[in-house]
């Protein structure tokens, strides 16, 4: 049962050539899967309109059985509610701690402040930064923000994690150990979209990957392609 | 809302709301901490906006409680002939104390009359010349309706020779008092327009350097009343901080003014003292001021939220 | 500077500095145009912080002119004897003229005397009671130093009955002006620091949202007088903008009040009239309200600079 | 004849564990170079401290026959004149165009604006965005926003390039293209220092590196012993 599907979705930005075009393609529950492309192939576009960010000119976004074009005002927000997201530019909030920044989507969802510190600092360990609770985003290196922005995202288990070039910051080691952690989600009930363009790491990883080429949708690689 | 989601998400209902508004007040209050000289600024300024017009409010209660002490000067004099004896105006004044247009009677004999004329007029010396007191017995008649009607109903009356009240007098008064109350109301409407104004800009602008933090929270699922939440609390934190130094500032304004408004009042003969505001009115003040910043907030986040919303939202 | 270098890096000099004038007048319009909304507020918060003192400082103007004609009324009445004939009351009139602490010398007649009596004073419908006009001639004389000396000297003059000047009167209104002036002068107070501080407040919240914005330029090379010239070039724009829709404000309240003082002036006899601020003084509180907006910017940017400055710098 | 020297230099922040202990290297006039390292080795505050964002506890940065110590008050914004930064998180300013984010240090420096108007469209066009002039930072994809920064960075014929990460978010051929553009600078007198963690690009590029790890300096890779 496909938990996401696509059909036909094309955007244009106002003044701009076609971002997405006619793009097509559905993802199962529990999948991991990556969107790789050239810079300007449409990734963040396709991640955006997942996460309502923005919305596509024509076509349909379907997830969890519900056509996100219905999903309109106070729905906007409980929709996101269930997303984890993964910036391409971390966006932590400066003045707080690194705690407090993950335990954001927890606070959001009024999460006991009890169980919000368990969790919180379980996720910190586990993408290696467990003693770094009480830093702020400033005192970090930009690799380290990257991993608090992924504990974020995964701190609230959500039903779908984007992520947008998630390991860009990383080395190819930590590359490697975020990527392992992504790989362990869909077992707890976690769908993973992943944009990236490090061929690399996804030659290594081995999963499906959807090849985007001046927003249309030019290879669809199935796992034991690449497995091959 | 599954066994084991609850179990991750609380208990929900009444203690998550519990939890988010201690949060947002607990997000105000750092707020405040973490940039105290910003909001000590913050707070003076919406102080100076509700000074003013605490200030306006509170003269014109003053004035006003003036005014009624002089409105006892709207007398009605009433000259006898001047062969009523002493005996003739008793009579006449007990009989017009139970008139329904009267409030009160006085009767005020020839050497009053005398010894008040030289306190009052500048020409009161050329009485001096005279050989013998001219004046007659003089009834002054405090109406309980407008004078105007009651001069004339007494004028009928036998033993009368002239009734008289001071048109010249009241006139300046009533053109005083009109005067006072223009110039409050105009000065209170600029004042009440000026304070709504800088609550709004105050969060307004506090909106705009939190542009990101609010975009990230509504990335993340926060809907319009979490964003909301903490800028209400640190409205309402700024209004009753405000009032407060407000309130301090009417305090401070009345001990400056007292000296010279002491000499003012000793030179009308009435018993006026200025007073302060009464402890409801002090409740009042800061409950409005409270009021105050918690709608400039309101509708600066309002503002805001329609605006800068994302398409999707 | 090397040729090659000076091709590239313009003429430097005169042109450059007059280009970064023009860039960043430039950019504070630009800002303006960008937030067209937030911008009007903020004029308006100003326009309010400078209304207020302005139309202090021209009620206070009109005031003192107005206590200038009311001490007109510091006349000092000599009665003179009531044998005294018209000649005689003349006489006394040209020589008193020519006395260096007499400013002017008018002469009342018994019946000039009677008739304004009876405008008067609530007491003077007793005059009708007397068959002869008892009064004498007197003559009212302006002082040109303190009153109480001028009477003590006319006193002395042969001729002259008694001479009088209201104490009463005269204290009343020395305690309404030192009292006016002293709440004009904590009000105006009060409003200077509110000016300044909501000046202040406005820039530094404007600094708070652009933080990013002024360490990226400090990154680039920015000096701290790239930084500052913007923001002063806007806090100049606000307080000119500010300033007129300030006086703006003066004639608009001018209107809203003129008719209630029209009434009040007119019940006293002095031609007295209301006047607007004059063309000095709106160049004046343009210019100062200019100043303020720029002070403003410059203390809210030197006080971020200061604190928000890197390690480096 | 170096242009940039360190001498035995040690930072650490406060409350953190030393993010450089006792650094020593040199690089010449016209070098370009790259440094190296996992998440955290302290890349980014070596270039800090070229930047003057950060001073260090001990030891000289003499950039210039200048010690960077002696650099303080007006000289630091007139130090930074002659330098380019690419900032590993872009920053650009979201309300300006591409054409104004990217004249930004010209116009710092007082160029006249013909000047700028021909230059900025030259290195917008060197970095495959000469379409792009009027548009906002945030109608570019993270590729495009890192592009330019690099623009911005080389605009002013800097003394230094010094470049954090300048193609973490760029795919491998468009790395290599503006990996091309650096290797042009040299030429034109700029020297250039370049922080990555992309050691598929370094091995392609061959370059001298040096390689940091946890803020020390455990290896200086000539050119020769990678070309071999
Ligand atoms: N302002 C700061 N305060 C405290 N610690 C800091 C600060 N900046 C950096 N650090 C710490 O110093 C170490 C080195 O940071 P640096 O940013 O130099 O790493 P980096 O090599 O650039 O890493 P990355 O590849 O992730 O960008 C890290 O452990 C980081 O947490
Ligand atoms: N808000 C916008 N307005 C106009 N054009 C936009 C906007 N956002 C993106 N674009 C354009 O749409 C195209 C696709 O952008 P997108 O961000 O999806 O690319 P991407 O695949 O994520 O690239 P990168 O790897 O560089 O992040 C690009 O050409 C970009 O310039
Ligand atoms: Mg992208
Ligand atoms: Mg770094």
């Amino acid at each position: 049962m496909p938990l996401l599907r696509l059909d036909a979705v094309s955007k244009q930005y106002p003044g701009g050539r076609a971002a997405l075009s006619e793009l097509s393609f559905s993802v199962d529950a529990g999948e991991l899967l990556f969107v790789t492309g050239h810079s300007g192939a449409g990734k963040s576009t396709l991640l955006k309109l997942l996460h309502l960010s923005e919305r596509p000119d024509r076509g349909a976004v379907i997830v969890d059985d519900r056509n996100l074009a219905a999903v309109r005002g106070r729905d906007v927000a409980r929709y996101r509610r269930r997303l984890g997201m993964v910036f391409q530019d971390h966006r932590l909030l400066p003045h707080w701690t690194i705690a407090d920044n993950v335990a954001l989507p927890l606070r959001i969802a009024g999460v006991a402040e009890a169980e919000i510190g368990k969790r919180v600092r379980t996720v910190l360990e586990r993408v290696g930064l467990g003693d770094r609770l009480a830093a702020k985003p400033a005192q970090l290196s930009t690799g380290e923000q990257q991993r608090v922005g992924i504990a974020r995202a995964i701190v609230g288990q959500p039903m779908l994690l984007i992520a947008d070039e998630p390991t860009g910051n990383l080395d190819p080691k930590l590359a490697a150990e975020i990527m392992d952690l992504f790989l362990s989600l869909p077992a707890e009930g976690t769908t993973v979209l992943v944009a990236s363009h490090d061929l690399a790491l996804i030659k290594r990883i081995r999963r499906r990957t959807l090849v985007l080429d001046q927003g249309r949708l030019v290879d669809d690689i199935a796992t034991e392609d690449l497995a091959a | 809302m599954s066994a084991e989601r609850r179990a991750v998400y609380g208990d929900g209902g009444w203690n998550a709301w519990r939890r988010s508004h201690a949060r947002a007040f607990a997000d105000a209050r750092q707020r405040l901490r973490q940039a105290p000289l910003a909001s000590l600024v913050t707070v003076l300024v919406l102080a100076f906006a509700l000074l003013l017009p605490l200030l306006m409010a509170l003269g014109l209660s003053n004035a006003l409680r003036f005014a009624g002490t002089l409105e006892a000067a709207r007398e009605v004099s009433v000259f006898l002939t001047p062969d009523a004896s002493p005996q003739t105006a008793a009579a006449l004044a007990d009989a017009w104390r139970s008139r329904a247009d009267v409030a009160a009677v006085q009767v005020r004999t020839p050497e009053q009359g005398l010894a008040e004329f030289k306190q009052m007029s500048d020409l009161a010396g050329a009485l001096d010349l005279l050989d013998a007191n001219p004046l007659p017995f003089v009834l002054v008649v405090s109406p309980s309706g407008a004078p105007a009607d009651l001069a004339k109903a007494l004028q009928a009356e036998s033993g009368v020779d002239s009734v008289q009240f001071d048109a010249a007098w009241r006139e300046r008064l009533d053109a005083w008092l009109a005067f006072g109350a223009r110039a409050v109301f105009v000065l209170a409407m600029l004042l009440g327009v000026a304070a709504v104004l800088v609550v709004g800009n105050t969060v307004r602008l506090d909106l705009a350097a939190r542009r990101d933090e609010i975009a990230l929270l509504q990335q993340l699922g926060a809907d319009d009343a979490d964003v909301r939440r903490p800028l209400l609390y640190l409205g309402l934190v700024y209004g009753v901080l405000a009032g407060a130094a407000a309130l301090l500032g009417v305090i401070v304004v009345g001990v400056a003014l007292s000296a010279p408004l002491d000499a003012l009042v000793r030179t009308y003969a009435g018993g006026f003292s200025l007073s302060g505001p009464s402890p409801a009115a002090v409740a009042l003040a800061l409950f409005a001021s409270a009021l105050l910043g918690w709608l400039g907030a309101r509708v600066a986040a309002g503002h805001y939220l329609r605006t800068s919303r994302p398409i999707g939202l």
